[in-house]
């Protein structure tokens, strides 16, 4: 199977991704954000989760979390690359939600084959939040690291890194089993589940870890049984990856876009500071390299649903690539703002912030190079 | 026969005339040109050109030779020109009956293009051409340049004229060519002597003083941004991977022995081919969606990206190359040993015939800042 | 009490007070300062502070409070300073009884500086000082600071003063300091008001208008090239290797798991850490060798380098030990889990005070481009 | 032991230092290098050495053969940062000479117990050319790869990459023997001694590959007895690698001083193309990283007399900041002089191509660091 020459970003999706953008843009303008979410900035400030819910409420209403849904589960079930063009403003807006969580516990869902994964993908596409808890405390992306255990129908031990954990209502948890690894659900109020709360650098995130004391995980939250979990997951992963390479687009054309705009406006000896190639030629890399990564995670994105077997490959091309260009275009905005974007009140640091943590989670560019590799070697 | 990586490593006429014909029988078959009027000598249809050029990829076909003809000459002319240019040269152009090279760059206007001064001066109903044109590929074998010549020395942008001229049948007498030779040793680039060429006034092409904006058709061409889609039918490497293709160097670094086993099994050098096919894929996938607009925010962005993009990455991958041969990559294209027959080494040198040429990329990323940007003009 | 990792981060005046008393030991047992005539409150010897200043790192003490004073207004006042100056001022410097700090760069004169508009005004026998000074670490704890101020509209450079002016003496009244947030949300640099603050002419530093040339002393000196060597006792890591030093790479890497190992046997780890490693001691090597005349090119070439260089490697390395602690390096100082207590993370947020202050280092490559290498001016 | 402060550069070896850079500034100007090496410019050329002997007997007789040879063999017994003084001059130049051919060969006899390798170092020391021809066709570094076999008294197979050896007398041979390596000195009109010139990019060097068929290897030959070879080679290596970087700085710092004049003179838009930071910037950069090489080649040289035990790591520390800054000044001197970089009349692609061959001699930088990373995380 080929992939449509236009990523099959239809007029549908394209109507989607505007609105999207509309939407954010009224409802979160960066002055709004930054009220909401840097009110605070004791470095040792107690962990916070600080979001909008009734933004988030009108996110539901518009369908977003329909999007991944397949139809026969109540969902729009659009192609991948609708849910990563709503990542990619969801990061231009630098939105604290639990859309990317709930998006990369969707496309995980859809690789369950059990009546409990088809009911929870029933209850998130009627808003229904979740977050995948699946990372060990030594934070290793592989699959097989796992520091939770299925035992007798109950769960025993822990996951880290959990992301946007205090916004989700259940939690995908991996857990070992003698089989093989299994998925179950775990609404986040169940008894024996400790959620602890990160204080993290990223302001427009909250992360946690959680503590399963003997969990009941019967058979209707078996989302994938022993053995199968592994399988799941990494067929889904291409597209989480995707997801987070979209978001790192969104936001870095936001550093892109703010630091032209600042480098239009300032003036130091007596010209626009764009004037000098010391301020234009890095804005000018980070913007081929922007549309390196942005054109790579269409690409992702459309050969998860077009060539699945290429997805692998691709989605590492992306991620590695967008992670490369979260750091690269953080440490130029930052650079290129001189004094204002040293401060607290300049919204550069949100971007900045949410970048580093985008450009870590799940693996670095090294890290997917390196997976890469196998694959083109294999 | 050795063929060349592409057209500006053309050096004997004997290659030439082996692609010329290639190029005949492309443009017979209705693979050159396609997008262009039948009256222009080409087959009157649209959004043919990229299928045609992936078909001719493909099929690992050589590249056509007239490639300053068909990738500048011929959108410049299509849009500029007047009947005599479309309907007399451009068939000739795409059949390869003639060559064409290109008359900008001069000695003291490289980066700073406006600044030609090669003179266009009246001479009764037409012109006579006097000056100096340096790096100009092809011009040895070449039939007709497109020419910049200045027409009015107070102004400097709209000073300047656009004009088509013929050089071979002018050869040893108002025109000169003198090889240079490149870095490489091979020759393929020339300087350009005009000692007073005399040419009618529907050689002109745009109006007079309008050369710049003329000229700026070409260049967005040669960038890879234009509306026409350049015929392009291969390369000179392997049918499966042009040489200086960073998905080449995966098959280079498995051959190449280092350790116990080969170059391959190194995980920095495996992370540093990565790294150049990610950037390659990148823009390849920059080139499809530059068509999709609902995936461009600003209508030159990805237009401009092309030539400063891919001239790097050649750049790049062709010095890796070198690091994955090692020891090896000492040797040139001469000697029995030199692993793919020194081609590695021989592209690297080439490629900054690229970053350099057609507008460096330093001033490419001015372009890219200034018009897409908005930065202020750093000149 | 934990101990931030340099001055420009202080915060409290609990840290402050513990950091004071200990430069006030150093300076009485004749560490601080032994390079200055006794009349200075110095130690009357020469070439002493770098043997003083290694044994103090080697002994891994923190680092000297009144860096800024002791950095770059002591050199400006022993070289261009009056009796008053000298003779009062700095010995309560060096012991750390007044804290200085910097008051050159305004809201319009970062990159800029010659561009200062802090007016000071002929005002009886002294002056009255009125304006905006920002990015002013320390200012919340200062008793004086160095500042430059216009004293002629009509003239750029010559129309500057330098001047040393009372902070603390006059907070609340003539001055105002209104602390800035950083973007680690720690406090530590300011702004400062002047509304007619007024002093009188000898706290004035070299000729009136010539305040850009004894700028260039302290500009000098805190590039790290000046003739006088600053006092330096360390740092707030732990006593074996500064945090942010490339070497404590090697361990954190070691501790750190990856994979089955850890992330000390990830060859492209490995192939990073040594890149800045070898940056690193190239640049410690290179101050070294400023010091043997026969080995040096030009008076300015490495002198001029320490700061440009150190800054970008400091960030470099913060920013590839988050990469070896991948997921970990999300987790912020307040984490009870975070490895290192988090200071990896805030340590990158931090280096940027470096890359951009004090001359960003985009200027610090066109000084080294143009007074070195003898290229024309960039502004 | 520590080092000297000023590297052991006293005022002797500046004295013999500027004695070489008169002579060589006085002997070899750029264009009469170019008029040497640069006559015959079609890429299938033959292989050629183009040199000038003369000169090489100036060299001869002002000492330079004399200064790595200790006193009690007839030389001067300078300190290793004499000898890279003088490789750094002779890279300024781009010198075509057997010069640091033999100042290799002199550094492995060093290390040679034998009274053949005595009796050698004293011929070097009037002047007798030599080379190491210790690598295998595969072109790997490493001390135990080798294509040549010491067996009976005789030498059968063969060496490659081996530096002007068309310059040199005596090949200083690597083979292999049951009881381990063995060093023998060969000298090049050896019956049995075939040496294939290469054809080169470099043009101020030559290389070849040498055929040993049945040569004999008497007692007298043997330099270092078979078991004594590898010791010699690895205790003399981080001097060779400290040569070859010297090598490069000077070249290095010809290419920078030679671009950076050209940006002060050449105008486009009516300033001289210094003015643009797109050209300053990146000339500043290649001056940082070349001073970072020359001050590392300083301190590899001084260890190797005063700290041995450090020597290995420091070398291979200045190696890779020299190969790198081999490439990223080769690249910038031909970028920043535009058009008339690419061409053959501008001497600039002599050095290029003189630094490209010097970036991979030995290993490039990807190498020495893992060496490196070896020596440090061991």
């Amino acid at each position: 199977m080929t992939q449509p020459r236009d990523f099959g970003f239809d007029a549908d999706i394209t109507l989607l991704r505007d609105t999207a953008r509309q939407l954010l843009r009224d409802r979160l303008p960066t002055d709004a954000l930054h009220r909401l979410v840097a009110a605070e900035h004791d470095p040792h400030r107690p962990p916070a989760c600080n979001w909008d819910p009734q933004l988030w409420q009108q996110i539901v209403d518009l369908g977003w979390t329909t999007v991944a849904v397949p139809e026969d589960t109540g969902g729009a079930g659009m192609p991948l690359v609708a849910l990563a063009a709503l990542a990619e403003e969801a990061g231009r807006a630098a939105l604290p939600s639990p859309f990317l969580a709930t998006a990369a516990a969707t496309l995980v869902l859809r690789q369950c084959q059990s009546q409990a994964a088809r009911e929870l993908l029933h209850e998130i596409a009627a808003g229904r939040t979740a977050t995948l808890a699946i990372t060990p405390r030594s934070g290793a992306w592989e699959t097989h690291a796992c520091d939770l255990q299925l035992d007798d129908g109950r769960l025993h031990g822990s996951a880290w890194y959990v992301q946007d954990a205090a916004k989700a209502e259940v939690l995908i948890a991996k857990a070992a089993h003698p089989d093989g690894l299994a998925l179950v659900a775990v609404p986040v109020t169940t008894k024996g589940v400790e959620l602890v709360p990160d204080a993290i650098v990223d302001l427009t995130r909250d992360q946690a870890h959680v503590h399963f004391d003997a969990v009941p995980a019967g058979s209707a939250q078996l989302l994938a049984p022993p053995g199968t979990g592994a399988a799941a997951l990494e067929a889904a992963w291409p597209a989480v990856l995707t997801l987070v390479a979209a978001d790192i687009c969104g936001a870095g054309e936001w550093l892109l876009q703010t630091t032209a705009e600042y480098a239009r406006t300032r003036e130091q000896f007596d010209r626009p500071i764009g004037f000098f190639q010391a301020v234009k030629h890095p804005l000018v890399n980070l913007m081929i390299q922007l549309d390196q990564a942005r054109s790579l995670t269409y690409h992702a994105a459309c050969a998860h649903d077009c060539e699945p077997e290429q997805a692998g490959k691709f989605a590492r091309m992306a991620k590695a690539a967008a992670a490369e260009v979260a750091a690269f275009g953080a440490n130029r905005a930052i650079q290129l703002h001189g004094g204002m974007g040293f401060t607290w009140e300049c919204a550069v640091h949100l971007y900045t912030k949410r970048q580093k943590h985008n450009q870590l989670l799940y693996g670095d560019a090294m890290y997917q190079r390196a997976r890469l590799a196998e694959l083109l070697l294999a | 026969m050795r063929l060349p990586q592409s057209a500006i490593e053309l050096m004997h006429r004997e290659q030439l005339e082996y692609l010329r014909d290639w190029q005949r029988q492309a443009y017979e078959a209705g693979l050159v040109g396609c997008d262009y009027p039948q009256a222009s000598g080409g087959g009157g249809r649209s959004h043919c050109q990229r299928i045609a050029n992936q078909e001719m990829q493909r099929a690992g076909r050589p590249f056509l030779p007239n490639i300053l003809g068909l990738g500048m000459a011929a959108p410049t002319l299509q849009i500029h020109g007047n009947d005599f240019q479309r309907e007399t040269l451009l068939p000739r152009l795409f059949s390869c009956a003639d060559i064409w090279c290109q008359g900008f760059s001069e000695p003291g206007a490289g980066s700073d293009l406006a600044n030609v001064q090669t003179r266009a001066e009246r001479h009764g109903d037409g012109w006579r051409i006097t000056g100096h044109k340096v790096w100009t590929s092809l011009a040895h074998f070449a039939d007709w340049m497109i020419l910049l010549a200045r027409t009015d020395r107070e102004r400097k942008y709209q000073g300047m004229t656009y004009f088509v001229v013929p050089i071979s049948a002018n050869l040893d007498e108002t025109v000169r060519v003198r090889p240079l030779i490149k870095i490489t040793g091979e020759t393929g680039f020339n300087e350009v002597f005009f000692d007073g060429l005399e040419i009618p006034d529907h050689y002109r092409v745009g109006e007079i003083g309008q050369g710049w904006e003329v000229a700026q058709t070409t260049l967005l061409h040669e960038r890879g941004g234009g509306p026409m889609v350049t015929p392009s039918s291969g390369h000179g490497g392997t049918p499966e991977r042009a040489l200086g293709d960073a998905y080449a160097l995966l098959d280079l670094a498995r051959r190449t022995p280092r350790g116990a086993g080969t170059a391959a099994d190194d995980p920095v050098l495996r992370d540093r081919i990565m790294q150049l096919i990610i950037r390659q894929e990148g823009s390849k996938q920059g080139a499809r969606r530059a068509r999709v607009p609902a995936l461009c925010d600003h209508p030159m962005r990805l237009a401009l990206q092309p030539k400063l993009v891919m001239s790097e990455i050649r750049q790049d991958v062709c010095a890796l190359a070198m690091e994955i041969q090692g020891a090896a990559a000492s040797l040139s294209i001469g000697d029995a040993h030199a692993p793919d027959g020194g081609e590695w080494t021989l592209g690297y040198l080439n490629s900054y015939g690229v970053t350099i040429a057609a507008g460096s990329n330093e001033i490419q990323r001015n372009i890219l800042g200034e018009r897409v940007l908005g930065l202020a003009k750093s000149k």
